[in-house]
């Protein structure tokens, strides 16, 4: 039989990103568990949230471990330093969890020169773009009667520059559909004060609130907001309420807050590994630890679904060129969703790099015993998964 | 008045640095030591009023009062068994071992508490504000401010009159001397870490009402801490305060101007107090 | 009666034979060694030249910085700066980096040589969160996302060719090769030069000045050029080092680049657990943390604390290091810098 | 002419008034004592004429410059040596290279130019033996002979000596005594703090006696030493 | 038996020996005067006594106790107080605090407190509120000596209380001697100004470079046997 395909997988298991990785160990159990995960060997790496780390433990699996295949995911502090070295090393990589735009423009040498930008040779992402973040806030508010007036929160890192950046960010296509945005500037993450920024939006008269803050400081900012009296009708938030705990942080504050939603266990989809549907893995999680799904449960379990998919497609696993072709023909059917890198909806530079998922709206609802509740309020670009009722504004 | 309103906010932002700052100036002034470890101090401390609230059902306050003697405890342990024995001129001793207590810290939080952000349950009084004319102040903020002011006057109320404050002065004048007074300076730089950690309760209460906490979140508030403590002068409590205005208040008027700006001004600031007063703004007269 | 000066011991005679092999064996290792030994001596060589500025700044100079990661950062972004906006070859670019950390270590030092101790080191930590920040705002190095290395540029680097021919690998394992030769260099450098400045009369000025600053002074030594010449020195050396790293790692952001962690309590560490202002002892330190890491980093926060907690043992068990624990119980010493003065009235059974 | 003038020089510390308008000059190749209780500022004044302090009141002039706001480091180059009341060597280093430490920096020369002087000093303060010890391992006799070595190094014109023969015995002494004499035969400026006086006397020519940081007479050592003031202030008894 | 007791006290400070060997005895209500040239060893001696140098438990012992290896504070709460060489006054506390610092954390019963203190020294009582360092140098060096009185101890250390003060301050100061011995305490005096310590001690011991040279009463001694105890002898 020779020996086990061994595949490299990196991620933030301690640091402040650690609650990406919550559910790693528990999915990577169920790989090596199924059949087509018999023949793999994991080398699981924590990047302790730390880029440097990050390019480090990468570097110690492609030479000492000698990998096949990379996997990476969660935040592009993670995605980029890995593949990066992987497309450096020549090792063929697939990462998922942060939108295509960080991932593929942070990658370039110079992110403000769209004419210098290259694509990769070895690198593969899969998830969604800022696009379709603006397509779903935007159907979300337009449920709503509003003034139209957005105030945007983007931090000075990876996904807040690409949320606000003036060519592939929100500006010009909010422009487009009608909408004015105040974008006071990039803050730095772990700010203690949001008192400039809520003056702004009260000068604006923002009737909507969006951004991709940190939990903390979108916590800051939320409850200084209360304090200094305001009161959006909208608050579409990216990253800082992905978690249910996060929310479960702002106390009260949290119910009718929106953010864009990447997989839930509604999903109708199912694992390409053992056929498991999305809501059983999410439960199968909830009995095997004790907690509440969470959103990157579904993408890291579909990135281990592309090495099996992958890997059973080539014929010599160790040469990277065979695998790197083999990713990019992959059309597989996950339990996120369709991954393939034909391009669809992506701008020809990022075409060959770049699978998109699909992405829904939802909003956190208070439940009567306390905790919150992800409901999809929004499915206008996949009316394939379904809604559990309608966008409500803050009250 | 959007002006009026930046710097009000400055301020009552530099309320809560000072309360960060208090616990480090008072263990910074008193025996010359750089503690790296104590913004993780403080997310120990929101972690322990966290186990008080979740375990026993108490309100927040009230288990930080509960916290109060056993962080005192920890702080008085901590000094008299670790950093004692790093005491010297030399301040890298000190610096190398507050900074493995840091990573230990957070780490064994880690551990114990996961990465989750937490915050402590919050109610009405969290968001609640009072209107001041045109501008609206948290109730929230207006209490840390009330709280550094407070804990800076007791504790120059027991600096300056009582018997431990005498012997506080006296050991940070010159411990040695003091030993031949009959004072044991090990046990006073216990107490007075423990003091310092009854501060940090405080401190600590306050971070985790505001906003959430996780392990790792404590050196990002360490630097402030440290810079109010500098440019306040060392072992000037009101110093401390004046520190902790000065960089919130820069801070949220290089905001106004751009976010971007924001912790840069605030740093700015720190370098050109330094720049014209290298010993802070109240130093002490003899040292 | 005339009298001569030495500074080799019997010991320093062997470690020197014993070092010329070494190093012989070390620009040799990409002959015969596998690329993980290659990346781990490129690990091992660069902490070492950055702990050796630091010992140099710290050990030597009485300045304690926790500000190196400026100049880290300061180099790293000037690497990128060049080779990405200016065209720069990367390695022409790793070696004018120095420069970079030079023009930032000039304003650094007019300011901090004003704050003593505590201030100081606080100074020095500030300072270099605000060249982070500012770094942060260069937009066109990607601002707070930070920005890649195109491949072009490392592939068509310099000398890659040459190695990928003369060593039949492949391009990234030569690139891993250049970088590691480079990095041995430094090392190299960096030990010699330090070595030889406290060979010469400056080097005995340093000792002076952190021995008895007023006395130093009163014999006519410019304690404040020595402070300036140390500053400056480990600035540009740090930069350098700084460069080669990020070169290797190929993927630069603010908060990496500046990490207060990575680049300076690190190698507090293993500056003070190896034996601080002695020149093995970061090289005993450098050894134990690379050990540390290889054995237990696939531990999570457990090797963190570990490490913590070895810190703090270590400080208090054997506050002089590792080194120092040998050399008070051998009185080895590899590195030599003791003038001894011999003949005339010294008769070697005298001399003690 | 005179190689070293203060004029009004004044120093305090706090509220103390360590140095108070001190005003004298010191004649080329001239050996002066200073004398005075304990505390008087004796120690102070060196400081304040080395640059280890600086004044706060007053004009120092070395060789015709005005020195007052000069650092230690060039008023040791431009020539002027001194000895620690209180020995401070440097150390970690041995005898010999507390010496070269001195002679290079404060001659600004090579090591291989200062070999031969540095040991030729360490012969003639009979340190010799102890070239290659720490410094940090020496008796307190053997540190004072080293202050004076390390201040000859330099190669001083003006060399003050802070209290260098206390505690020594009669032989040593005199010995020291010699060593001073023969300093001064070489054209040196000698300014000496003393409280054996003896051995004082029998160097300097001119006598100057402080208390409370004020001048209370200078001049001709015997006239000084009998003056009643100086008596009553100074001696008090009569070893 | 003696009082206080050193037998072969050495101390270091780093690689540099201060002291070699010395042996010093005190009696009840005697008074010691210790002599000696600069750097002889006798603020060694002093701090050795008091804990701030540690030794070898049997080193030093007081009323028939070892207390060698004692911390300082805890030789302070055994009766052995000291007034440190150069006053060593807290400059962050007024007069009044620093004697009070005297009493820290203990209630010790016996002649001296505030009052008795005041009327040792009145002009302390008029500046009780002042900063200590604002004193003049005599007045300073009354608050050592009474900072050190109010733990009231049974040996009092004086380390050259005379330093640095004119000849009248001295004479104010010496006179409180008699005094202090009458309300109990025994002293040992380190003193440079020769004639203050013969005058004012039941004996003397004189050091020369660590080391004991001679003792003896002051009548006893001649001026040159001290002239080469204090400079070393020609011979
Ligand atoms: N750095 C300083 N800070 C504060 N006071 C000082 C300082 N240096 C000296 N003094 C004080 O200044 C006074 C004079 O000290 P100085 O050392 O000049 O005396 P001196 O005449 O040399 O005495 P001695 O004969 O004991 O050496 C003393 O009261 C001393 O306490
Ligand atoms: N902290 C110290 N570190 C190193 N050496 C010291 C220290 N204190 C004193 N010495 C040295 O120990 C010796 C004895 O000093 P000590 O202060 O006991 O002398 P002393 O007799 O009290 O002198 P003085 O009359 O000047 O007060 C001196 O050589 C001195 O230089
Ligand atoms: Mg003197
Ligand atoms: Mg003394």
């Amino acid at each position: 039989q020779g020996a086990k395909i061994r595949i490299g997988y990196v991620s933030p298991q301690s640091g402040p990103l650690a609650g990406f990785s919550e559910a790693d160990q528990f999915v990577i159990d169920g790989f090596l568990g199924s059949e087509a995960g018999a023949n793999f060997e994991v080398v699981v790496k924590d990047s302790q949230s730390n880029p440097n780390r990050a390019a480090e433990v990468a570097k110690e699996l492609i030479i000492d471990d000698e990998i096949d295949m990379m996997l990476v995911a969660s935040t592009p502090e993670t995605t980029n330093p890995v593949a990066t070295t992987c497309e450096a090393e020549e090792i063929p990589v697939i990462s998922t969890v942060a939108p295509w735009q960080p991932y593929f423009i942070g990658q370039q040498g110079n992110p403000g020169d769209p004419g210098s930008w290259r694509p990769f040779d070895f690198s593969f992402h899969f998830f969604w773009g800022l696009e379709d973040v603006i397509s779903v806030f935007t159907a979300m508010w337009g449920q709503l009667d509003t003034n139209k007036q957005v105030g945007g929160l983007f931090p000075n890192d990876g996904d807040g520059n690409a949320w606000g950046d003036p060519n592939v960010g929100f500006p010009k296509p909010l422009a487009e559909l009608g909408y004015g945005l105040t974008d006071p500037g990039r803050y730095q993450n772990l700010t203690d004060d949001f008192s400039a920024q809520i003056n702004a939006f009260k000068q604006a008269d923002c009737d909507i609130v969006t951004g991709v803050p940190i939990p903390p400081d979108f916590t800051t900012f939320w409850t200084q907001a209360k304090q200094q009296g305001f009161t959006p009708k909208a608050a579409s938030i990216g990253k800082a309420i992905l978690f249910p705990q996060a929310v479960k942080a702002l106390g009260d504050q949290g119910h009718n807050l929106s953010s864009e939603v990447w997989w839930t266990p509604n999903h109708p989809f199912a694992s390409s590994l053992t056929g498991t549907s999305a809501g059983d893995l999410a439960a199968g999680y909830a009995a095997a630890t004790g907690k509440q799904w969470t959103q990157p449960i579904g993408f890291v379990h579909a990135l281990f679904e592309m090495a099996a998919d992958v890997m059973g497609r080539v014929d010599d696993t160790r040469d990277p060129d065979e695998v790197t072709a083999a990713i990019a023909a992959s059309e597989l059917n996950s339990i996120v969703g369709r991954i393939a890198f034909d391009g669809a909806g992506l701008p020809p530079f990022a075409a060959a790099n770049v699978a998109k998922t699909p992405l829904v709206g939802g909003q956190w609802r208070l439940k009567d015993g306390g905790g919150y509740d992800l409901v999809i309020i929004d499915n206008s670009d996949h009316p394939e998964i379904p809604t559990g009722g309608t966008m409500e504004a803050i009250s | 008045m959007i002006w009026v309103d930046t710097i009000i906010q400055g301020i009552l932002l530099g309320g809560l640095y000072a309360l960060f700052a208090a616990g480090l100036s008072l263990v910074f002034g008193i025996m010359r030591l750089v503690n790296l470890a104590h913004g993780d101090l403080i997310v120990m401390g929101a972690y322990l009023i966290l186990l008080l609230v979740t375990l026993l059902g108490l309100p927040p306050f009230l288990a930080a009062v509960v916290a109060m003697p056993l962080m005192f405890c920890i702080g008085w342990c901590l000094q008299k068994f670790l950093l004692n024995r790093t005491l010297g001129d030399d301040i890298l001793p000190p610096l190398l071992v507050t900074f493995g207590l840091s990573v230990a810290l957070q780490n064994a939080l880690l551990e114990g508490f996961s990465a989750d952000s937490q915050r402590l349950p919050t109610d009405v009084l969290t968001t609640a504000s009072i209107q001041a004319g045109p501008i609206s102040l948290g109730v929230m903020p207006l209490l840390t401010f009330a709280s550094a002011v407070l804990v800076i006057v007791g504790l120059n109320q027991l600096f300056y009159r009582t018997e431990l404050g005498r012997a506080f002065r006296a050991t940070s004048d010159d411990a040695t001397t003091a030993s031949l007074m009959g004072i044991k300076t090990a046990n006073i730089f216990a107490t007075a870490t423990g003091i310092a950690l009854v501060i940090v309760t405080v401190a600590a209460l306050y971070l985790g009402l505001r906003a959430n906490f996780d392990p790792n979140i404590g050196p990002a508030r360490l630097i402030y801490a440290f810079e109010a403590v500098i440019i306040g002068g060392l072992g000037s409590l009101w110093g401390t305060l004046a520190g902790g205005i000065i960089i919130g208040v820069a801070q949220t008027l290089g905001a106004a101007i751009n976010p971007e700006w924001q912790i840069l001004s605030g740093h700015i600031a720190f370098l050109l107090v330094l720049l014209v007063r290298p010993r802070g703004l109240f130093p002490r007269a003899h040292d | 009666m005339s009298y001569i000066v030495t500074t080799q011991t019997r010991a320093s005679s062997v470690s020197a034979i014993a070092g010329i092999l070494l190093i012989l064996m070390l620009i040799a290792l990409p002959f015969f060694a596998g690329r993980g030994t290659i990346q781990d001596m490129f690990f091992i060589l660069t902490m070492l030249t950055l702990a050796q500025f630091w010992n140099l700044l710290a050990g030597y100079g009485g300045l304690v910085s926790i500000g190196q990661q400026a100049f880290v950062g300061a180099g790293a972004y000037a690497l990128f700066a060049l080779v990405i906006l200016g065209g720069f070859d990367p390695v022409l670019a790793v070696a004018l980096a120095g420069f970079a950390a030079l023009a930032i270590a000039v304003p650094t030092a007019f300011f901090a040589f004003r704050l003593n101790g505590a201030y100081f080191a606080i100074g020095t930590w500030v300072i270099a969160e605000v060249v982070r920040l500012i770094a942060s705002q260069w937009k066109s190095l990607g601002g707070g996302t930070g920005t890649s290395l195109p491949r072009d540029a490392t592939r068509d680097m310099w000398f890659v060719e040459m190695i990928e021919e003369t060593l039949g690998v492949r391009s990234a394992a030569a690139r891993d090769i250049l970088a590691y030769w480079i990095a041995l260099v430094l090392a190299l450098v960096t030990i010699g030069g330090i070595y030889w400045l406290l060979r010469t009369r400056r080097g005995l000025a340093l000792a002076a000045v952190r021995d008895n600053i007023e006395a130093a002074k009163s014999v006519g030594v410019d304690a404040g050029r020595m402070k300036w010449m140390v500053f400056l020195t480990s600035a540009f050396g740090t930069g350098v080092a700084g460069a080669l790293i990020y070169l290797q790692k190929a993927r630069i952001s603010p908060d990496a680049a500046f990490s207060v962690t990575d680049w300076t309590a690190y190698v507090i560490f293993i500056v003070v657990i190896g034996g601080i202002g002695t020149m093995e002892g970061p090289i005993i330190g450098v050894l134990v943390f690379f050990a540390l890491q290889s054995l237990l980093a696939d531990f999570g926060s457990w090797y963190l604390m570990t490490l913590g907690v070895l810190a703090i043992s270590i400080m208090l068990v054997a506050p002089r290091g590792l080194w120092g624990l040998v050399s008070e119980r051998t009185s080895l010493q590899l590195f030599p810098i003791q003038r001894r003065l011999r003949g005339g009235r010294l008769t070697t059974s005298e001399d003690q | 002419m005179s190689i070293l003038a203060l004029k009004d020089v004044s120093k305090k510390f706090g509220a103390l008034t360590v140095t108070n308008g001190v005003t004298f000059d010191v004649p080329k190749g001239q050996a002066l004592g200073i004398i005075g209780p304990n505390g008087a500022g004796k120690s102070t004044l060196f400081n304040l004429i080395t640059g280890n302090l600086s004044a706060d009141a007053g004009r120092i002039h070395f060789q015709d410059r005005d020195v007052t706001r000069v650092s230690a480091k060039d008023r040791c180059l431009s020539g002027v040596g001194r000895s620690f009341q209180i020995p401070q060597p440097f150390e970690k280093l041995t005898v010999y290279e507390n010496l070269l430490v001195a002679a290079t920096h404060g001659c600004n020369l090579s090591e291989a130019a200062v070999q031969a002087d540095c040991a030729d000093v360490l012969e003639q303060t009979e340190l010799i033996r102890r070239a290659n010890t720490p410094a940090g391992q020496l008796s307190l006799l053997e540190r004072k002979r080293l202050e004076l070595a390390r201040a000859m190094a330099t190669q001083p014109n003006l060399l003050l000596l802070d209290e260098i023969a206390g505690g020594l015995t009669e032989g040593e002494c005199q010995a020291l005594i010699g060593t001073i004499k023969d300093i001064h035969a070489r054209g040196v400026t000698i300014i000496w703090i003393e409280h054996v006086l003896h051995a004082l006397t029998s160097v300097v020519e001119r006598l100057l006696v402080l208390d409370f940081g004020k001048i209370i007479g200078i001049g001709d050592p015997d006239e000084i030493m009998a003056s009643k003031k100086v008596r009553e202030i100074y001696l008090g008894i009569d070893i | 038996m003696a009082l206080l007791q050193t037998e072969g006290l050495t101390a270091h400070y780093g690689d540099f020996q201060a002291l070699f060997g010395v042996d010093i005895e005190l009696a009840e209500h005697e008074t010691v005067a210790i002599i000696g040239a600069n750097g002889a060893g006798k603020t060694t001696l002093m701090r050795s006594i008091s804990g701030v140098l540690g030794n070898a438990p049997s080193a030093v012992r007081f009323d028939g106790v070892e207390i060698g290896t004692l911390p300082a504070e805890d030789i302070v709460s055994q009766g052995v107080a000291m007034v440190p060489e150069g006053r060593k006054l807290f400059p962050s506390l007024s007069v009044e605090e620093n004697l009070l610092i005297g009493t820290y954390g203990r209630k010790t019963r016996g002649h001296w407190n505030l009052e008795t203190i005041y009327e040792l020294f009145p002009i302390l009582s008029e500046r009780r509120h002042n900063p200590g360092m604002a004193l003049s140098g005599g007045q300073q060096q009354m608050v050592a000596i009474g900072r050190a009185l109010m733990s009231n101890p049974r040996v009092l250390l004086c380390d050259e209380i005379s330093l640095g003060l004119a000849p009248v301050v001295i004479k104010d100061i010496y006179d409180a001697v008699p005094k202090i011995k009458q309300a109990g305490a025994s002293l040992i005096v380190v003193e440079q100004d020769i004639a203050q310590a013969l005058a004012v001690a039941d004996r003397v011991y004189c050091m020369m470079e660590g080391r004991i040279t001679l003792t003896g009463t002051p009548d006893s001694l001649s001026r040159d046997a001290i002239y080469d105890a204090y400079f070393g002898a020609s011979q």
